[in-house]
Formats: structure tokens, sequence, C-alpha cells
């Protein structure tokens, strides 16, 4: 509840926290505010500008841009919390385990970690693409498989300085055994910085995500992606140039409110990063 | 205090920090004079605002704090510079620094950039301020490392800071410092992160230099054993102000203030055989946020009375060149 | 430091190694028959045998892995299902495309990071740090296909100063690398300045201010050499980035680089192009890698002289 | 000395830590923290562990409890053995079993130095210095909480301080906080690992009175190890002096500093600044910095910086000695020199 006094303080924090929540809440009740239908063709309405009708226009199947943009919404929060959790899910036991274990296995899984973190979310995304299949499951397990190292690099470092606390070695004068330091002292440790990572991570997986679709690995037609709206648009970019307006602006929109929030929820939880901002 | 004419006078001296918590008041009135070539104690525990004082003095208050209010007046031959009104980052603040007055640092770890060798930091410490050639400005590093104990000058010359152990980097410092023949050197802790046989060769180190660069100390330590080996005159600090000054004798052995007092008892000595009880100061050091009334030492002090709440002491001679912030020492108001 | 450079090249042995062991395990990892895959959906079933037999899909997998091993090793990566060239022959003339785009993308973004990234440290706080930081921020938030969109639109349509796509003049290097570049320009001008900022912080800053001198030199000779030391590596990193987002900049200006050609492969599902990008992509980041490594030790006098 | 009176003797101790390199983390180097050392703690006193940076003091402190593993050695208990029976035989700390080891670490606490690490944030004051007992199951919550708030009291804390968080202290009472956590088992052995070293001066003087009181009214055994020789003069019975990785010297603390037998306490207490202008001591400037534990010099380890060293020290390592009315020191010269010591008045 500290947390929430404290982040309050930002305006930016509220305005784009704000502009965030509003982003969830459309994405969660999508299906019941799109204007028109999204997946709706319309062949004698095809590439029809903003209209009162039309606030974005429609496509080439005469489909209404504002609601594709509206479904492509939850798609990506769909898509992107999933792949967040993926990532977690494997990263953040992997990395407690190594840190806690330390010698040769630590050695060698922060080796290959590191030949990992050299490589571009992107390209792995993509190689794991190759296997998962270019569809909305395989987008998930590519981008919290290609984002899993960074998640253990933290995992390990939270345990590893963990480790090396005083009070952990209080515990052990004391006659703890590994199981009371991990869930008493570790684990209340890592749940901060894990969030913060969490944060700072979402626009990674926004930007990422969109990019594959734009590139046709990722969501496939007809499911509405931004990404993927923007890959169809280029094709009549000469004649609609009006249909990279809504699937642009909402991208950017999220991902500047997701990264934003990110920074001001590290400021947050932790405070010292303020005064070299 | 001692000559004449003060080489440096601090008057009615406020530096406060403007942070999300509050002003903190770290200095908050300080007056003191340094003559030529005396030494100068300052000592006083952590936040007390004994290095934010050294730091004015050489011009190096930074944002979020300021100086509010006072002046740092540098007596040259001809004229009186106040420091505090310079422009922290203009030339002529800079032709001060390192050339007239300057400083060495707590952490000789950190204080030198890990990326340049030894000899290339000193020997741009001379060629900032000394109209010499290059390879006058090395010969003149080499002598100073020399000069301060450091063997194998030349080879030392190319390396690196990491190369070398605390004690020589802090002796480096030192060459760097005394580069120019500064007036006034700072020294703020230089021997706190120090091994005790490490810091003995660098207070002899620094005796020695004073005496043969007859260069004026301001030293700052929490270390009342340091300053009883290193200083001339002694000021006590504690929130923000000087609370007693004197000549070292006359300080250790007719300490005022109870502040003052209460630090030495608190400190166990090496001289000392009895096994007295330390006689430790009650309480903690208040916040520098709190606002200040009557005296900043009467919530902790054994002697507290009536007026030490309500009206602040102001520093006052109590003995010739002695002076306290107390109102113990005074006739009845 | 030679020991160094030695050690790091070896390492380039075993990290192959796991490279080849992974395209190996590609036929096995997809669903369908390997040998199908990469003789092609449409393949007559006699190539297909072929295959089957010349990489032993039928044998043991120890000895599948030993055959495909070695055919890699001779620098056989297969042919392509579609044109039914050596993979080699068409991957290595779009690795010198993507190189350009890339290289070209990361110098601009190195001097404009460079040049944000100190003067905002310098002007820490300031109305100008505030304005490099939005710009920034935004610069961030604009994935390359959107500033990539809006570029061609206004500079290529709208203006028609500039060619849409294709590589045939240096025209048509403008506005990719400039979309490409400008990306990694904002991530590393944020990257640049905290660095800066932090290296600002440092006791040393003081000692040098405590010397006399100027900010100029405070900022960038002290500061900046220092920073440099993270520097080297964020650029090591944005370098690997700016191939990774080569990929999406060549498929929005239709550059035949090895990105597209990888793209392209997945989406035709020509297995052995497939592995033969992957393949180069891979040992183009463990290259950019190890010479980072190199910079940074000859960088850092705390490596160098050890 | 009887040997009835010891509650712990630490025979020839040993602890290397390895330097590891490479993928394979192979041992390239060993660093002797800790490099034979004998050590007697007997019942209710003060043994002062005194030493400068690196020299091995804290690893000792922190063998001894089993905190670090031991390379060799041998750490004699006298408390409970196994059947936790306060038997009189003593018990080796460093083969003890897990079941054993718990219950010896009732009986021997430590006191960290750093105050701001030593305390969970998260966890409240009362939390904190109740753990122990509830990592040994011992006492139901409402009485362990009961005697956690006895603690504070004796520790010159408030009752009201045990629902806060550490953050809410200053440096002073969260080693308050860290002294009561040692005391919740009731133990008799306290290791206080540099335990005013990170406080202010006036702080220093609290702790340092608490602790004597505490050990009076707890009947407790500290192994006090500090790098300050005026703190450890004034709080000890008798001191023992490290340098690289080996006790140079122990004396009672009047016999130490009035008559030192081994040079590097000369040096080390005459480098001591002392807060009074008109002491004199004939200062003896140690040349040169403490050489890398990885690789000591040969002989005796003090005998590159040493003023009275001669061709033997060079060569051979002095013997570890009795040199006096229960006064020990490792000097091939200890019976020939006259050093210079504090006169006692």
């Amino acid at each position: 509840m500290d947390f929430f006094r404290r982040y309050k303080r930002d305006k930016v924090g509220i305005v784009f926290g704000a502009l965030l929540v509003l982003l969830y809440a459309v994405a969660l009740t999508a299906h019941w505010i799109t204007p028109a239908d999204p997946m709706a063709v319309n062949l004698r309405e095809v590439f029809s500008p903003p209209s009162s009708a039309h606030w974005l226009g429609t496509d080439q199947f005469g489909r209404d841009v504002l609601s594709r943009v509206i479904l492509a919404t939850q798609v990506t929060v769909r898509v992107t919390s999933a792949a967040c959790l993926f990532a977690v899910l494997t990263g953040v036991p992997i990395g407690m385990f190594v840190g806690y274990r330390g010698g040769w296995v630590e050695a060698i899984a922060m080796r290959l970690t590191d030949m990992l973190l050299i490589f571009p979310i992107i390209m792995l995304a993509i190689v794991i693409v190759v296997v998962a299949g270019p569809t909305e499951t395989g987008v998930v397990v590519a981008l919290g498989l290609a984002q899993a190292p960074t998640f253990i690099r933290i995992a390990r470092g939270v345990t590893l300085a963990a480790k090396e606390e005083l009070y952990v070695e209080a515990a052990i004068a004391a006659g703890s055994g590994w199981p009371h330091i991990l869930v008493r002292h570790i684990w209340p440790n890592i749940s901060t910085p894990i969030i913060v990572q969490a944060t700072l991570t979402l626009p990674v997986f926004v930007l990422n995500a969109s990019a594959l679709s734009y590139l046709g690995l990722g969501v496939q037609p007809p499911t509405p992606e931004w990404g993927q709206m923007l890959n169809e648009a280029k094709d009549h970019l000469i004649t609609s140039p009006y249909l990279i307006v809504g699937p642009a602006a909402a991208l950017v929109v999220f991902v500047l409110s997701a990264n934003l929030v990110g920074d001001v929820v590290q400021e947050t939880l932790n405070p010292k990063l303020k005064k070299r901002k | 205090m001692g000559a004449a004419e003060p080489l440096i006078e601090v008057k009615d001296l406020k530096v406060h920090f403007h942070t999300e918590d509050g002003v903190a008041r770290a200095v908050d009135g300080v007056d003191f004079a340094i003559a030529p070539e005396r030494t100068l104690g300052v000592v006083g525990e952590s936040g007390c605002g004994k290095s934010v004082t050294a730091r004015a003095v050489m011009g190096l208050i930074d944002a979020p704090g300021r100086i509010v209010q006072g002046e740092i007046l540098l007596r040259r031959q001809s004229q009186v510079v106040d420091i505090s009104k310079l422009d922290p980052r203009g030339r002529e603040i800079r032709g001060i620094r390192g050339n007239e007055i300057a400083m060495i640092f707590q952490e000789p770890m950190t204080s030198l950039n890990p990326v340049f060798k030894i000899g290339d930091q000193i020997v741009e410490a001379i060629l900032l301020h000394d109209r010499i050639g290059r390879r006058e400005a090395r010969e003149r590093a080499v002598d100073l490392l020399a000069a301060v104990g450091i063997p194998l000058p030349r080879q030392r010359f190319e390396q690196f800071p990491h190369q070398l152990s605390g004690g020589m980097r802090q002796r480096a410092m030192i060459a760097m410092a005394m580069s120019c023949n500064p007036r006034l050197l700072i020294a703020d802790e230089p021997t706190t992160a120090l091994d005790v046989t490490i810091q003995a060769q660098v207070m002899d180190l620094m005796n020695a230099l004073r005496r043969d660069f007859n260069t004026a100390i301001m030293f700052i330590t929490h270390d009342l054993g340091v300053i009883a080996g290193m200083a001339d005159d002694v000021v006590v600090m504690y929130l923000g102000r000087i609370v007693e000054s004197a000549p070292v004798r006359e300080i250790f052995h007719h300490p005022k203030h109870p502040y003052t007092r209460g630090l030495m008892g608190s400190i166990p000595s090496l001289a000392d055989w009895g096994a007295r009880r330390l006689t430790a100061i009650e309480g903690v050091v208040p916040s520098p946020f709190a606002e200040r009334q009557g005296c900043g030492f009467a919530p902790r002090c054994p002697h507290a009375m009536e007026i030490c709440r309500t009206r602040d002491p102001g520093l006052e001679d109590v003995a010739p060149g002695h002076a306290a912030a107390c109102f113990l020492h005074r006739a009845a108001p | 430091m030679i020991r160094l450079i030695v050690g790091r090249l070896l390492f380039m042995v075993p990290a192959a190694l796991l490279i080849i062991t992974f395209l190996f395990a590609l036929f096995h990892l997809i669903p369908g028959d390997p040998a199908v895959m990469l003789a092609g959906d449409n393949a007559p079933r006699s190539v297909v045998d072929g295959i089957r037999e010349a990489y032993g899909f039928d044998q043991p997998l120890h000895i599948q892995y030993g055959r495909y091993m070695a055919k890699v090793l001779q620098g056989d990566l297969g042919i392509s299902n579609y044109t039914r060239d050596p993979v080699v022959n068409s991957v290595i003339p779009r690795i010198i495309n993507t190189a350009q785009l890339a290289f070209l993308s990361m110098l601009f973004a190195m001097v404009v990071s460079l040049l944000l990234g100190c003067v905002s440290a310098m002007y820490w706080n300031r109305p100008l740090d505030k304005i490099v930081t939005i710009v920034s921020l935004l610069g961030i938030c604009t994935p390359v296909f959107v500033t990539g969109l809006l570029a061609i639109y206004f500079f290529s349509i709208y203006l028609d100063w500039l060619p849409i796509s294709g590589m045939s003049s240096w025209r048509h290097f403008i506005l990719p690398v400039i979309t490409l570049g400008a990306f990694q320009a904002a991530v590393l001008t944020r990257m640049v300045r905290s660095c800066m900022v932090d290296a600002l912080g440092k006791d040393y800053i003081t000692t040098a201010r405590a010397k006399g001198a100027p900010e100029l030199l405070v900022v960038f000779k002290h500061a900046l050499r220092n920073a440099l030391l993270p520097i080297v590596t964020l650029f090591g990193l944005g370098l690997g980035h700016t191939l990774g987002g080569s990929v999406v900049t060549e498929t929005i200006f239709n550059w035949p680089g090895l990105g597209r050609l990888m793209v392209n492969s997945i989406l035709t599902r020509d297995l052995p192009i497939t592995q033969g990008s992957i393949f180069f992509f891979a040992m183009i980041f463990i290259l950019v890698n190890l010479i980072v490594d190199l910079v940074y030790a000859w960088v850092d006098p705390r490596i160098r002289y050890d | 000395m009887s040997t009835e009176e010891l509650l712990l003797d630490v025979r020839a101790l040993r602890k290397y830590f390895p330097v590891r390199k490479g993928l394979l983390q192979r041992t390239v180097a060993q660093v002797k923290a800790v490099d034979g050392v004998d050590l007697a703690v007997r019942t209710g006193e003060t043994l002062g562990l005194v030493g400068e940076s690196g020299c091995g003091k804290t690893t000792t402190g922190r063998a001894i409890l089993r905190l670090t593993e031991p390379t060799s050695g041998e750490i004699l208990y006298r408390g409970r053995d196994s059947t936790g029976d306060p038997d009189q035989a003593m018990t080796d700390v460093v083969t003890a079993t897990p079941e054993q080891m718990k219950l010896l670490r009732r009986d021997m606490q430590i006191i960290f130095q750093d105050p701001y690490s030593s305390l969970n944030p998260r966890m409240t004051v009362a939390e904190i210095v109740a753990e122990p007992l509830q990592i040994q199951g011992l006492m139901t919550r409402s009485e362990r909480e009961a005697r956690a708030v006895e603690l504070l009291g004796a520790v010159g804390l408030s009752p009201d301080h045990a629902r806060r968080y550490p953050h809410e202290f200053s440096g002073g009472q969260r080693q308050r906080i860290g002294i009561a956590r040692a005391l919740a088992l009731r133990p008799k052995l306290v290791v206080a690992d540099e335990p005013v070293s990170a406080l202010d001066v006036s702080i220093q003087a609290q702790v340092i009175n608490l602790l004597q009181d505490l050990q009076e009214q707890f009947g407790l055994t500290y192994l006090f190890i500090a790098h300050d020789l005026s703190v450890v003069k004034h709080i000890s019975n008798r001191v023992a002096v490290m340098y690289l990785g080996k006790i140079v010297e122990l004396a009672g603390t009047r016999e130490l500093f009035g008559n030192p037998k081994h040079p590097y306490t000369e040096a080390l207490m005459s480098a001591v600044p002392v807060a009074d202008p008109d002491f004199k001591v004939e200062r003896i400037l140690l040349e040169g910095d403490v050489p890398s534990p990885v690789n000591p010099p040969s002989g005796c380890h003090f005998h590159p910086r040493c003023r009275y060293a001669k061709d033997i020290c060079k060569v051979e390592v002095p013997a570890y000695r009795a040199v006096g009315q229960d006064h020990f020191a490792s000097c091939h010269r200890a019976d020939e020199l006259s050093l210079y010591g504090l006169k006692s008045s």
C-alpha cells in the first residue's frame, strides 16, 4: 500500500498508468465494445476512408479497422501476458536453483545463458517459431523462451546476493536449513526485482510480438494483430495510407504507456534509482 | 585564531540540500578561519556537516545542495575573493582549485580515475595551472611521487591505480594535490579507509609535507586520536554547527562543551589503563531535516537547562582563543 | 591479452558445434518427415529417398548426427528446395547486403547516441536533457516497421524523394539505414546517458573538478573514458540488435539481405535455407560478441595490464 | 592453564579459499586466509582478536561457527554432546553432524559488523529477534514474542519497537537489535565481529557498554574481533594479535600492551593515534603494505616489514610458543628483543 502511495506522487506515472489500465480494459471488453464485427467481410465497402460510420476506415475486405484495432488489443494483451508468465515461470526457478546450487552447474548454466543473451530476442523468437510453428501459441512459447534468459540472470543474481546477506548468515548461525532461508529470506527479496523486470520487459514483449506478426511469423489472419495489420496496410500504402494510422497509434501508445509505467514502478520500488534519473 | 591575517575565512556559512523529504541543513551557520601554515582539525560524527563544509570551500557543492548564506573569503596578496559567490563551473574558481586550494579524499580506491595512468593524472593537474612543457611536468610529477615516499617513482608513473595498494594510492593523491604548491590543503578523512599501520605512514607523510611545503591544512576526521596527532587548532562540529573551537592542547585538556567532553569520554584510549567505564552520549543524532530549537545538542545533553531548549547559545569565547557554544560557560544571561 | 584472444577464439568452437547440433535437432523437432522437409513438399519420391539415404535418416540418431556434422564441417549446408542451388551460394551474397545495412545503421546510431547521450548527461535534469529524454523515449516506443512505413509514405510517396525499395543506388540506402538506425539510436541514447550520469557521479570526477579541470574536460575525458567501458558492451549488444532489426527492415524495404531470406524460407518451408541463415546469423553474433570482448579488454586497463 | 576453564579450544585451524578460474572452475591458487591458528577461549572471558584488514580475523570467527567450512583443524567446544546432555566432554565443531551442529548453535552466536545488511528489511524487529527460537523450534509463538520483547528491553530498546521494521532505526539501534537476536538462544559464546566499527564514536561507546553489561547479566564469553586496538584493549581480558592468517602473539591485556614480545604488536601499538596531543610515543613506522595471503613471504610472514629481522627469519617459520607467564608469541627473537610497550600508570 506504501507502493501506491509513493507511485501516486509521480504525475507521469498516473497519466500513463491510467492509459495502460484503459488499454487493458479495452482488451478485456473487446467483444462488447467493437462498433462493428471485426471479422465481417463487406466487399461493397472496401477501402473506404475514415468516416462517421468507420472512424478509421475499412480495409481491403471492407472490415471496420477500428473494430479490428480493438480486437487486436485483446490479442496483444493475451499473447504478451502469456509470454511474460511463461518467461517468468521458466526463468525464475532455473535462476534461483542455479544461484543457490553454485559450483560448476552454475558456471555452465550461466555460460549458456550468456550465450543466449548475445542473440537479439527477435532472432531467438524467430528460430523458436520455426519449431513451434507460426501460431498464437507459437508466439507465446517463442517470446517466453527467448526472454527467459533475462529472468534466469536476475533470479540468480538476487539469489546470490541474498545468500551473501548477513541476516541469512545469522539464520544459519541459529541452525537454519535451506528451506527456511529460501522461504523466509530469499523469496521475499526476489519478488520485487522480478516484478520490476516483468513490467520493464512488457513493452519488449509487445514490440516483438507485433514484429513477428508483421513478418507473418506470428498471429495469422484473419485474427487481427497490430503488426499483421500494418503488414497488410503496407500493400495499400499508396492508395489508402490511413490504414496504418489505427494499428500504429495503438501500438505506439501501448508501448509508450508500458515503458513509462515500468520506469515509474521501478523507481517506486527502488527509490535509490530516482536520484540518478 | 593564531596569526592576524587568516588565509581563509568562513563566515556564517549555510549549505542546505533541497530534497524530496525536505530541506536538510547540512551546514547551518559556520564560522572559522585558517591562518597560513596552520593545520585546522575539523572533528565530528557522520552527518555533522564537516565534509560539506570542505566541499563548500572548494566550490564543489552540487545540486541539490546550495550555499544559501555566508562568505568564504580567500585572502591573496592584494585582494580577497569570496569563493561562495563564484560560479562553481567558472574560470575563476577553476584557477583556485588544485592551484591555491587542493583536496584529498577518504576513498583512495575510487578517487583516482581507474583508466588513466597515475603519472598522467598528476601531469594533468600540473598542466591545468602551470604554463610549462609536458616533459617538465613529467619530471615534476616523478619528483612529487618520490617526495611522497613512493618507491620507484618512474615505474609507478606508468602504472594504473588498480596496480597500487590503498596506501600508495593515497600517497599518489597527495602528490597530485601538492603538485601546484597549494596554500591550503583540504584533507577529507584521508586516513579513515586505511589500516592503522598505513594510516601512521600517511599521517607521518602529511606532517612532513606540512613542514616542507608550508601549506595550511584543513584536516577533517571523526577520529580524535588523528586530530591530536595532526592539528594545531581544532573545531568540533555537531548538526551543521561548530560547538567548540580552540587550540589543540586547550581543547584536549580543557574541553568545555558537553558534546566535546562526551566524545572524549566515549573513546577508549591506549593511554588509559584503568578499567573505567566509557561515558557514552545517550540518544541518537537528530535528523538534519528537523527544525532547530535552541541548542542542537540539548536533547542529548546531560547538563541541559531550560534556556538550552529555547535559545541558541551561539559560539562565544570562554577563554582567550577558546570558544564554545554552550550556556554552561556563560555568566547568567 | 593474447591469451584472452586465443581463449575467446577457442570459445567459438564449442559454440559453433552447439549451433550445428541445434540445426540437426531441427530435423526432428519440426513435425514431419525430415527427408520430405529437405526435399520440399512436391519433390518426387526418388529425390526424397535419395536424401534419406544421404543423411542417413533411416539410421540411428548418432549416425545421422555424425553425417550431418561432417557435411556442415565440409561447408555443405544442403540445397534449397526451390532454387536447387547450394545453400551456401545463396546465403553468402545476402550476408554482405545485410552487413552493409546493419553497419551503416549502427554507425548512425553510435554517432547520434554518443552525442545526445553525453550532452544530455552534461545538462542533466535541465530542459535540453528532458527534450532528449522524451525524444529518445518516443524512439524506443516506435517499432521499426511503423517508422519504416511512415518514412516510405512521407519521403517516397508523398514527397517522392527517395525510392521505396531495393538497393541499387546510394539513395536506396537512406531510408532503411535511418529507419533502423533511429530506433537503435534512441535505445542507445538512453543507455549512454545513464552510463554518463553514473560516471559523472563517481569520486574521481570530484577529484578532477578539485584539480580545477574545466567542465568539458571533466565530461569528455574523465567521465566519457570511463563510461566507455559499459558503452562498448552496449554498442556490441546494439550491433546485435541492429542485425536482429535488419530482419524487419529488410522485409519493409525489400532489401535482399539474409534476414529477408530467412523469413521467406520459413514462410515457404525451405528448411535448408532456414538452417543456413540461422547458422550464419549465429556465427555473426558470436563474432560480434568476440570483437566486443576484445575491444572491452583493450579499453579497460584493469584487464589489459593483468 | 587448567583445561576445565576452557570453553573453546581451536587447534591448527586453517581456511584456504580456492581462487577458481574458467568454465571448469579449476583452482589456480589458494588464499590462505587462516593458516594454522591455535586459540583457547576461557569461560567468562573476553578474548580480543585484533589485526589489520585481510589478516584473517573475521574468517577465524566465521570458521569457529562453521559459517564457512574450515579447511582443516579442530574446534573443540565444551558443551552438550549429541544427546543434548551438558556433558563435560569437548565436541569438535568441525566434525559435528548436522543434528549436533544445530544443538551447538544454541550455544554459539554471532554479532555482525554491518548493522544494515544483518537485519532482513522485510521482517519486524520482533520477528528478527525471535527467528533463532523459531528455527530451533523452541517455545510457542506467543512465548517467542514475549522473549523478544524481553530481549529488546535487555538491549535498551522499548517494547513498542517490536512491531517496527529495521529501516526505522539508526545504526546504533540496529546493532542493538542484532545483539538481541544473538542472545535469543541464551548462548554461552558470542563471536562479536567488529560490532562497533561501523558506528559513530558516540554510539560506539553505548554499544561497548551494553556488551559489557550483557556479559555480566548473562554470563557470556566473548570472542571480540576488531581492528581498533584501543577498543580491544578496553574490553578484553586477553588479546590475540593476527597477521597474515596466523596468531603472532597472545597474552593478557596488560601483559600484551605493557610487555609485547612480537615486533608486529609493537609496531601496531605505536601506530595507533592517541587522543592526547601530549602523549608521545616512539613512532615505529612499518614499511610497505601487508603482503598478499595468496603468496605469503617465506619464513616469518612478517620479516619483510620487520626492523629486527635477521637471516633466520627469512627461512624458518618461527614456532608459536610460550614466552612468559600465559604469554605466547611466534618470533625467533622474542627472548632477546626488548620491545617498546605502553607504560602502565
